[in-house]
């Protein structure tokens, strides 16, 4: 067991799972000679020569398509997405392409590829760098998306969406990448659509992914300590599929409902998240689902402008706060 | 990689000169098919005319509605066909754009496989799963029809690299239209070939129409072959009314590429004997273009060649064409007698692997 | 008033706004010499000349971006985007760009042009030209979607947004072009954002957009005249902003709902639906919102397959059966 | 549109000559200064030495965490930046990619404002709601920095459309770097823009680096100026280093394209003399690469220049080099007392024109 960040287990298992498989490679923008925009990839052009670790023109759209090509013949392409903004252009080529292959052709031929981007913003990196944009992988029946909260569960889930023949949208976040965490020394690849419940508690469920499901169990061991609330929590870390039954049982037990998302409110994941709570606890849930989101506007640069836009702890406490005052449960 | 070449073909393959019919000397080695095995060009013919009636019936059965969503047909592309389909082996890929089904026949898929697709049934190239745009078949290496324009480009370099990445022996062909050299696929695409040294030709089939716009409204260099220099691809222009001309073109700028040449760009010239598909009447067209289209017929004008050479006489001409339509009769009469899907297997394709909490709901179904 | 069809209504509204306004202008491939693959604007290229009516190469994020850019300077670039399914290619210039120019420059420049574009499966066109990805555009701050589902609606609501100095997103329907409808002599612009009650009932309520609102209606007035079932009707209209006090006041009055949306179920439109219910009838609410929506799998070709994958009318009065039977009130 | 006109530099302009620095002659009419107006000299120095002292403010600032986001610095590429500028007239418009902060100070924007903008104040280009990435000013003509590589492509063939629609006489520049001409973007709208004579230049600054792959790696054609060909545009190179010889191209292209004669394609080399961003340490350069950059520091050597030819004195130039530093200190005290946004003005710029039911919740708002 080891405390490493969640850069290094994303990093560690590239290398393990290319040192294992012949067939996995990497391929995307600055991933060798510049080491990866967030250093990822940092040494693993050096270790594994040009074949193995393929820097891109930018050319996502190409790029992208090319790693879905290879697959299609049985290669493991690992896609290194700069941002997930970025994505955008190689959206025809995920969504028309990569998730259509399959099931198109009758099964003819799968696409085992994983592509890792970042979302989040908070950054000041203005509109266009700042998106969390997953709901457009999430919505898409084909891909898996997973997106993993802690160390450990990155390096469970890269190893589970490299070894899987289907195309997998890995969604990692720029807050995430100098969290720490502890790893086993041994980890044994996860279960691509299982939700984990990362807290046990009564008095509420806060349903987060990525990066705030982190904050959701940081701000669960605070009201814990601070106020005695008791809070379960539910990492998602798979967005497609959803894995509706464990939110629904933890719902059943504490009766209300506060889900922590880093996108805009309408139409974001925690929409389908709360439907799915009404459709599957109707009559154990004792107020609305409460959302924490993003404002929706495009997101402006200034910090101020930047802070006030941004779902966080604060924010999250609020509403945990709020919703416990509705059913009538604070401490 | 060495500098731009970009080679224009000799006069005597010239779009303008074979275009205007049989009358012109065609110049497969000269003025004749000298060198060429009689049975071989039989067999060319052969196989445009069954593509021909193949695609008359599908017509046909998207009239009757048994075919239904788009229908693309490749009248008047018969020649360009066969002659690219020659230069691959039976190992080498093949990606496509909607406009497939000739080269799937070609390829070396069964014509009532092919139809049976077109039906929607089980015994088609995709299990019905993918209709007229979207025929698969591993085992002869098409890999796919894509719907998408220039969607498939991206996939064809793909696969490249990963022949490439294997060092295997074979090459990638990737068909497209004259429009599609217009969307951004193709331009990243071709890049990413050409920095690789990638094992793929790239073949424009310009019949000179995107769907109603000429190729000269939509691509503001019109001799589109020339664009290869962009790349410092070789790029080469053919008249895809000569089959020998395109197999000959195909096979060497094929054999370059297996040979570690890399990339390559080849332009085929033809005309689209009908409508963009099936339903559309191309009333946008001109008389002078529709003529132009007809004079231009590959299949005329290769029987009367054939015939003009002694390769073939009428009789053996009539009986090859008797038999071409025996074969997409029998093709028609195997995708009637094919089973629909069920409805039952709706989820048999999402995923290659099975996944916890997967969807399987039918639309009346509830959540929970 | 005159019974028009919605492929009519949108002509003639072109045309309409081409004669006022100047300014106004079709762009798109095939919008001219071949009049539009759907006939939109058949004979408009003879009236009004290239400049006006002006087709371009299969280029969707040139195009677009294109009007983009036109549209920074005042003028009313009208897009046509042969399917939504096409419209992926160009997602970079509307989600990055269109609807991000007024925010990120703080408000120095708007983007007034219309995007219409046909969604809908049903007619064996597969996989990757039978999708109903409005979602990706109604999730996004800075734009405007609008879906009407009759001609009258399309006519408003595309006077509206040709009028709207924002980008919209304008929904069509394969299905709906040749339906007809009546519209008034004279049409107002309608108010974006704004849903409608087209049906008042009392037992339940069915809200649905575009087709489906259509068949929302249609199935409502059957199960009035064969069952004597009282239903509202709600017709969105709106995507974004999306009108959810109309959802809520119709649903605080009926108790139940049923969603009917032409797209995939999770992460669907109709997740935000039945949450915002949730938010706000959730003391009024007696059973959980239903939503009926297409099965989560690549669109196959063949009919059975299809016609299983897709929701209906049938599948709507199932839905509509069930709730009814679960709050007891089936008659 | 006439045939391809891919023209490259005569060689004492060419890049390789004057990249070795100040000892080269450098061209402008024949190795002096001959016909420029010693003001419109010095006028160039200072403009280039300010966005030197602006772009070494902003770099300090971003340490000092007064600035944030990504921040691209102009520096190496001065004399391309006031070369470029000084081709267009105030009303004609500049689309740019993120690295513009030299641009917008030289397409006439208070320093002060793009100082602002970088310290996300309300007094900045765009009100603090862009950042280093998204400059814009209408007055100027700045038409926006943009952060997604080649966004601003379409966007400028577009303005350049509505130019067109309305008969104006205004030119379009849209500025790029060198990786971009790999993306999709660039493809479609160059050809759109020749297809439909717009009135844009396309300029290409080839700083021979995306952020670390180098040019050669990323385009198959690394003679950036010959893509142009792929659109029958006329494709120029021209060094970079050199101002005179940019705006004298420049001004070219953008007349000719002023009056009528369509878009062309602009390469000028040059280099970047830091990393990509401020925070880029830029390891993965070699020695050689760095060397050859400061060798050619455009500002150095265009100093050394004009004293050598008489048109400054060395007391000259220090005033001028004191006024530049001036400037861009009092660029950044006027950022620095300047008030932030207010929060309250968060959903002020969601919509043009107000529309019903708009969202208006911050992250703890519930929905009703
Ligand atoms: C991205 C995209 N845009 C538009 C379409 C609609 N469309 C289908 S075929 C076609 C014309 C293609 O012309 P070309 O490339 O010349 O091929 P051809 O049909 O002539 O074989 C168009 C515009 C599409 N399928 N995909
Ligand atoms: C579509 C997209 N892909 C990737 C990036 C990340 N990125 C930002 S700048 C850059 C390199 C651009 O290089 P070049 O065009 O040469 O411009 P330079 O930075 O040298 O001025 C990359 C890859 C982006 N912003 N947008
Ligand atoms: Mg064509
Ligand atoms: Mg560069």
């Amino acid at each position: 067991m080891a405390v490493i960040t969640y850069r290094q287990a994303l990093h560690d298992t590239l290398r393990e799972e290319m040192l294992r498989d012949e067939d996995v490679f990497l391929i995307g923008e600055e991933i060798g000679v510049f080491e990866g925009s967030y250093k990822i990839t940092a040494g693993l052009l050096k270790e594994f020569g040009e074949k193995r670790v393929r820097d891109t023109p930018i050319a996502e759209e190409g790029f992208v398509g090319a790693a879905v090509g290879a697959a299609m013949l049985g290669l493991r392409p690992v896609v290194e997405l700069m941002t997930i903004n970025f994505s955008l252009i190689a959206l025809d080529q995920i969504v028309n392409h990569a998730a259509k292959i399959y099931g198109m052709f009758g099964g003819q031929t799968s696409v085992p590829m994983v592509m890792r981007t970042p979302g989040g913003g908070g950054q000041q990196l203005g509109a266009t760098h700042s998106q969390n944009i997953e709901l457009y992988y999430a919505f898409v029946p084909g891909l898996k998306v997973v997106a993993p909260s802690t160390p450990a569960d990155a390096k469970a889930l890269l190893l589970a969406s490299i070894r899987d023949n289907d195309p997998v949208l890995f969604l990692e976040n720029l807050a995430l990448y100098n969290t720490k965490g502890e790893v086993p020394d041994v980890v044994e690849p996860a279960e691509i659509g299982k939700a984990k419940v990362t807290r046990e508690g009564t008095d509420i469920t806060i349903i987060g992914y990525s990066r705030m499901a982190l904050v959701a169990h940081q701000v669960a061991e605070k009201l814990h300590a601070e106020e005695g609330i008791n809070a379960e929590v539910v990492d998602l870390r798979s967005l497609r599929p959803l894995d509706r039954q464990t939110i629904v049982d933890s719902v059943r037990k504490t009766g209300c409902a506060v889900v922590a998302e880093d996108d805009w409110l309408t139409y974001g994941i925690g929409a389908e998240i709360a439907a799915s709570i009404s459709d599957g606890a109707f009559d154990y849930l004792d107020a609305p689902v409460r959302r924490v989101a993003a404002a929706e506007v495009p997101l402006p640069y200034a910090k101020p402008l930047e802070r006030a836009a941004l779902p966080s702890a604060e924010s999250l406490t609020t509403a945990i706060h709020q919703t416990l005052d509705a059913v009538g449960r604070r401490r | 990689m060495a500098t731009t070449a970009t080679r224009s073909k000799p006069s005597t393959r010239s779009t303008a000169k074979s275009r205007r019919g049989s009358g012109a000397v065609r110049g497969s080695g000269g003025g004749s098919f000298a060198g060429e095995s009689p049975e071989l060009l039989q067999d060319y013919f052969h196989e445009m005319t069954l593509i021909r009636r193949f695609e008359e019936r599908a017509a046909q059965g998207y009239t009757q509605a048994k075919i239904g969503g788009y229908c693309h047909l490749n009248l008047g592309e018969e020649a360009t066909v066969v002659g690219l389909m020659r230069a691959l082996r039976k190992t080498d890929l093949l990606f496509t754009n909607y406009r497939e089904h000739g080269y799937a026949i070609a390829k070396g898929i069964e014509p009532g496989r092919v139809m049976a697709e077109l039906y929607g049934r089980t015994t088609g190239t995709s299990k019905g799963w993918g209709g007229s745009m979207h025929m698969f078949d591993v085992e002869s290496g098409l890999l796919g029809g894509y719907g998408i324009v220039g969607g498939q480009i991206p996939l064809a370099t793909g696969a490249a690299l990963a022949i490439d990445y294997r060092s295997g022996d074979q090459v990638v062909m990737c068909q497209m239209g004259d429009g599609t050299t217009n969307i951004g696929a193709f331009h990243e695409s071709l890049n990413i070939a050409a920095l690789w040294n990638l094992p793929v030709v790239f073949v424009v089939i310009n019949n000179q129409l995107g769907m109603g716009t000429t190729v000269d409204k939509s691509s503001a260099e019109p001799e589109l072959f020339k664009r290869a220099s962009a790349y410092k691809m070789p790029g080469e222009r053919v008249d895809g009314n000569d089959v020998l001309a395109v197999r000959d073109a195909a096979t060497r700028l094929v054999e370059q590429a297996r040979n570690g040449g890399g990339p390559a760009l080849l332009e085929c010239v033809s005309e689209r004997l009908k409508g963009h598909s099936v339903v559309d009447p191309a009333k946008y067209r001109s008389e002078e273009s529709v003529e132009r289209a007809k004079q231009a017929d590959p299949i005329a004008n290769f029987r009367a060649q054939l015939i003009e050479a002694g390769v073939l006489d009428e009789d053996t001409a009539a009986e090859i064409e008797r038999k071409a339509q025996a074969e997409a009769d029998a093709a028609v009469a195997f995708a009637d007698d094919s089973p629909h899907p069920d409805p039952s297997t709706l989820f048999d394709y999402t995923y290659a692997t099975p996944v916890a909490n997967d969807s399987r709901r039918l639309p009346a179904d509830p959540v929970f």
